[in-house]
């Protein structure tokens, strides 16, 4: 049949959602919700590992034609690309040393006098970068290419505390050897100017039918199940959020 | 191209130039200390002095900047708790002082074979002649082989900074806000990616060539001997290997 | 510390893609070197001004934002002004491509200087000698310039080579699974970055020590009928 | 021997470095079998003479006929140039030129450098060429020394080796600049005796030498060359016994 | 001028460079204000000689005497080698050498040369040095020449810069390399009146030299080297007259 093709820009590098296992393949649960979109809407799909803070430029360089790679929905990024509607929606935490005595109260004003001059990790060209940078200006704010570095440099005290998606926190370093001595910090953190709509789609400005396809293959992985089985693969909740 | 991002950008891009030169300056002097008596014991027929130079030299000029950058700073982690013993860690933990180091030992390296090959390059009658006055151990070096040797070594020493310049693009990659830090966290945001990267170029190409001018100025000053007398020109070169 | 956690065979595969990534530059530059040097050394204005502006630029710009620029930079532009003149075209640089093109580019800059100063280091009498015996000037270059130069150009060329094989490793900026990348992934899964880095240093050292040995051989190939100062 | 026919002339040489006068206006004819000594103080243009002659070196004004065939210039941007590459490839080829530092090409051997030219600017069959090429060696005393690169020789035999090459092309004339200049007396002596076996053949020849008691012997012709032109010039006999300028008397005296 | 006090004395040297014997036993005696001319073909170990003198090359047996005191030597695996290092430096201080090459330091300008030594090895007063260097350079005719870097000088003035370096450490001996070779007849006579003024105010002097007739004219004793040994000795006089050696007869015949 003639399919049509649609290659998938991915950062492989941010577990548990996309990332390399040690045979070199690209696993995680964007790649399994990706490929179940390909199925439910019959495309040929062809992934494109792209590093994090060059992947919007790659998607409107045209080096592929959607990003599947847990990308938050924000205005921001809209002026550049469009996106389908949430495929998961988790919020942003930050993760520091459970012996670290440090109180981290709600609001962003209050939370920037707590946390000034510590020094917080997170990944460039994310949300959470965004979120720092605008919101505790007087922390020391350091920026890595990958989570997995941040992560690294955490456990090696380096690092006061990292933020990020709260899932991927959780499943790429507390839930493993590393983050034993690591827990969640103060509140979640869901600001819809920074944090978005939850993860989407980002497909090139004013390409709506495949935006409309990968809208309607969404819809469908959620009714036919699929969703579901890939969800349990990777959590012990729902993921989509509410 | 939207200058107004330039323009927006560059008090912020300034900024990173200043720790690039900064940690450019650092590495160059300590580095340069290095590598004066790294050269000379190089040189020694002492067997149980030249082999561990070499393997110095060898290693950070046989594997890419980039491992050595990460070696540093990732490798450390690896081994903290023996750092820590030792009240190393602090200094490890601070990705300035790893940066910084990194880039001392790379850049001593490579100097210690430049002024390897200028020593070796100064001619065997001068030395002779020294020897014949005279002159030996120390003394010799210190006040013709050397001397001779740092002249002789001037234009290539001048390549190994504007390379070691450039090097420290590297830093960005374990944090450290230099010139390329700052524009790839503002191209984070912007996505104007040829707008930022060109400015940055242009500002390392500036002082890049800078650099190249300095050089040549302290190489003018300091070759009155190897300078031609400005004696009329070559007319039209029938032999040019293009003609 | 050596254990490396079944990674080993990964990095193998990284080792082959860098040096394939080396040679298909290397041949890249020596093209570009040749050609720059010609430019050079010619007499022709405008060819002379072109090399000039290459190898200035080339070599004023650290190689890692050459790249950044290369690899993320020019499809944008070329795509954006094919827009604006209506066309809707794919540039893809693939990063395998994007980073042969790149460090060939760059390193063609510094084998442009390398093959200038070859010219130069030809003694002036070899060529008068060739002339005065009444030898055109694609004579003289052909049978007495040409055989020459390799000889002086060899060490430099060697030089770029050793350098140019690690640079490939910033490639692995542009996600190609090269040498770097693969240790990169093996220390994200595995956090282990001594072992993994440790490992590939080793592995661009063997590159380094091999190729030195290489390049003895070829010179004194090269320098058959030579006398060393 | 046709005493009569001119084999080199040259009319009026001017040749400038920048705003330095190096040669102003030097004249000389050469019939066929004439040797020419030129002698004159380090600096004083005779190298540059050499040069121009075959145009290693542009002169900005005057004559060069070889062989009666006058070389054509043209003027371009206020100097001269040759109007036809060329017949200065082909007179070059008629010229023999031997240079001090002799010039052989590294990557040859002695063999390879005498049958190079004769091979691809004569396009002489190669193994004509070949035996011919032997020939001159064995002449030449190089003999046994065929296969050597030029930097396994003695200064002597490179010297020889350089003769050799320009002999294979059978020059009309030959040029040779200070052909003994560095070398041993020994070597001296074995150089000169192969230049004095050439005029004996009757070949023309300038030579360019310090070797005042070699001008003397061999040569039909002495000039004495001063800051660019001739100051002195005549037969041996003559030129050496009454010097008609102070400056060569001078010269003369300071050569113990 | 005390005719008899032995300035230098060489006993029996020998010398080797891998398989081959360059000296094969080689004496010499200069007494203070001697002048001894060293004659000998291409390769026949004369600047060997002068070198093993002042130990620049280490000899394999044999006894070098500077001033009446003895270079003590040792054996080292198999070799001889310097017993006292600091012996060697001082007296290296105490013999000029000059060589062919000239050698001067290209980094510093003739006066930086000509003080370099004093200064640093002698531990001179700076201000002292430099009025002594100063004199001995306008005595070589170089007063105008001072602040030039060597590569600016001509040959002549470079050789004379050489000496007058030499000349300013108060040598007991001074040792000459082929001083006049590659400098045109000017300057060689230049070269040769400074070092006969040197011969008059009774230096010490070994020149190794082609200028037979320098030889001749200025020393007190010729030698003849041939193949690494002494073939012909004896007063200028006598050794240019009738010569035992039927080697150095030929050598002599070959200077035209
Ligand atoms: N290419 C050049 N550019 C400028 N000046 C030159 C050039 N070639 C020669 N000269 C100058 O021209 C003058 C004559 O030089 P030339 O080589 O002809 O002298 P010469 O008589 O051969 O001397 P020598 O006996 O030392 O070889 C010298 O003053 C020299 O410095
Ligand atoms: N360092 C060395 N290693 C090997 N052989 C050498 C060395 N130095 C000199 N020789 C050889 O020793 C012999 C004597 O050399 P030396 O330089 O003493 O000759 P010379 O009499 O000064 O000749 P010339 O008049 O050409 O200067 C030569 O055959 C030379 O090749
Ligand atoms: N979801 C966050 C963080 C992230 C996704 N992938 C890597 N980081 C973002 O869109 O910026
Ligand atoms: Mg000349
Ligand atoms: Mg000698």
């Amino acid at each position: 049949a003639d399919m049509q093709k649609v290659r998938i820009g991915t950062e492989g590098a941010y577990p548990p959602f996309n990332y390399i296992d040690s045979d070199g393949k690209l696993v995680g649960f964007d790649i399994d919700i990706a490929k179940a979109l390909c199925v439910a809407a019959k495309f040929d799909c062809e992934f494109v590992v792209q590093d994090w803070d060059g992947i919007i430029p790659g998607l409107i360089a045209k080096k592929y034609d959607a990003i599947i790679a847990s990308m938050s929905i924000t205005e921001e990024r809209k002026e550049k690309v469009d996106f389908t509607g949430k495929y998961y929606s988790t919020p942003a935490k930050f993760v520091g040393a459970k012996s670290m005595k440090v109180d981290i109260p709600e609001g962003t004003d209050a939370g920037n006098k707590a946390l000034a001059g510590k020094a917080i990790g997170v990944q460039r060209a994310t949300i959470h970068e965004n979120f720092l940078r605008d919101n505790f200006p007087d922390a020391d704010i350091k920026v890595y290419a990958t989570q997995d570095e941040a992560n690294l440099d955490l456990a090696n005290g380096r690092l006061d505390l990292v933020m990020a998606d709260s899932m991927a926190l959780k499943e790429g370093l507390l839930n493993t050897e590393d983050g034993k001595d690591f827990e969640f910090k103060g509140p979640d953190y869901n600001e819809p100017k920074w944090h978005g709509l939850g993860a989407g789609i980002a497909i090139r400005k004013g390409e709506d039918a495949l935006r409309e396809s990968l809208d309607k293959a969404i819809a469908t992985i959620r009714a036919d199940g699929t969703y579901q089985k890939i969800n349990d693969k990777y959590f012990d909740f729902d993921v989509y959020g509410k | 191209m939207d200058f107004q991002i330039i323009v927006d950008s560059f008090p912020k891009l300034l900024e990173g130039m200043a720790l690039t030169i900064e940690i450019t300056g650092l590495a160059l002097i300590m580095g340069f200390a290095l590598a004066v008596p790294l050269a000379l014991l190089r040189l020694s027929p002492n067997p149980l002095v030249w082999p561990p130079v070499y393997a110095f030299v060898l290693f950070f000029r046989g594997t890419p900047l980039l491992v050595q950058i990460f070696l540093v700073y990732y490798g450390a982690g690896q081994f903290r708790p023996l750092l820590q013993e030792y009240g190393l860690w602090a200094y490890f933990r601070e990705a300035y002082f790893c940066a910084v180091l990194t880039l001392t030992l790379n850049t001593a390296a490579y100097t210690t074979e430049i002024f390897r090959g200028a020593i070796q390059a100064v001619p065997h009658g001068e030395v002779e002649a020294a020897r014949a006055c005279g002159m030996s151990g120390w003394l010799l070096n210190r006040r013709i082989v050397l001397p001779k040797a740092l002249r002789l070594a001037l234009p290539a020493y001048s390549n190994e900074v504007v390379f070691l310049f450039q090097s420290t693009s590297l830093v960005s990659i374990i944090t450290l806000m230099d010139l390329t830090g700052v524009a790839r966290v503002i191209v984070a945001r912007s996505f104007d990616v040829y707008e930022i990267y060109i400015t940055a170029g242009l500002m390392y190409l500036a002082v890049t060539y800078g650099i190249l001018g300095i050089f040549r100025q302290v190489e003018f000053r300091l070759s009155g001997h190897t300078r031609e007398r400005p004696d009329g020109d070559a007319t039209a070169d029938p032999l040019k290997p293009f003609g | 510390m050596f254990d490396l956690q079944g990674y080993g065979w990964m990095l193998w595969d990284g080792l082959q893609m860098t040096l394939l990534v080396g040679l298909c530059s290397l041949v890249l530059a020596i093209l570009m070197g040749l050609i720059g040097a010609w430019g050079k050394l010619s007499e022709n204005r405008v060819a002379r001004a072109a090399a000039a502006t290459y190898t200035t630029v080339i070599r004023g710009i650290p190689e890692l934002l050459l790249l950044l620029i290369i690899f993320y930079g020019t499809p944008t532009l070329i795509q954006g002004i094919a827009e604006d003149l209506g066309y809707d075209i794919i540039v893809d640089f693939n990063p395998f491509i994007a980073g042969v093109l790149t460090i060939g580019f760059i390193y063609g800059a510094f084998a442009t200087e390398v093959f200038r100063g070859a010219f130069i280091a030809v003694p002036p009498g070899q060529m008068e000698a060739a002339r005065a015996i009444g030898m055109s000037s694609v004579l003289a270059f052909r049978r007495v310039m040409l055989p020459q130069i390799w000889r002086f150009a060899l060490p430099g060329l060697g030089n770029i080579w050793m350098v140019l094989i690690k640079a490939t490793a910033l490639i692995s900026v542009i996600q190609l699974e090269e040498l770097m990348r693969k240790s990169f992934i093996a220390m994200g899964a595995t956090k282990l970055p001594f072992t993994f880095f440790f490992t590939a240093a080793l592995m661009y050292l063997a590159i380094t020590v091999i190729s030195m040995l290489g390049q003895q051989r070829i010179e004194r190939w090269a320098n058959r009928g030579i006398r060393r100062a | 021997m046709g005493a009569e026919t001119v084999a080199l002339e040259v009319r009026d040489l001017h040749k400038s470095f920048g705003s330095m006068e190096v040669l102003k206006g030097v004249s000389l004819t050469a019939r066929e079998g004439d040797v020419i000594s030129m002698l004159g103080s380090s600096g004083s243009g005779k190298s540059t003479f050499l040069r121009c002659i075959n145009l290693l070196e542009i002169p900005n004004a005057g004559e060069v006929r070889v062989g009666g065939e006058l070389i054509r210039m043209r003027p371009k941007n206020g100097r001269q140039e040759p109007a036809d590459r060329r017949q200065v490839d082909r007179i070059r080829a008629s010229l023999g030129m031997v240079f001090q530092q002799f010039n052989l090409w590294s990557h040859m051997t002695v063999l390879g450098n005498v049958m190079e030219a004769p091979v691809h600017v004569l396009k002489h069959p190669r193994a004509e060429a070949e035996a011919r090429a032997r020939e001159i060696l064995e002449k030449v005393g190089l003999g046994d020394r065929m296969d050597y690169y030029p930097s396994h020789l003695s200064g002597g035999q490179q010297q020889r080796a350089a003769i050799a090459r320009a002999l294979a092309m059978e020059p009309k004339v030959m040029l040779f600049d200070e052909p003994t200049s560095a070398l041993d007396p020994e070597l001296v002596g074995e150089v000169l005796r192969v230049i004095r076996e050439l005029a004996d053949e009757g070949r023309t020849m300038i030579v360019v030498t310090h070797e005042v008691g070699f001008a003397r012997e061999v040569s039909s012709n002495v000039i004495f060359l001063h800051e660019g032109m001739i100051e002195e010039e005549g037969p041996p006999a003559e030129v050496f016994t009454r010097q008609k300028s102070e400056r060569f008397r001078q010269f003369l005296a300071s050569n113990l």
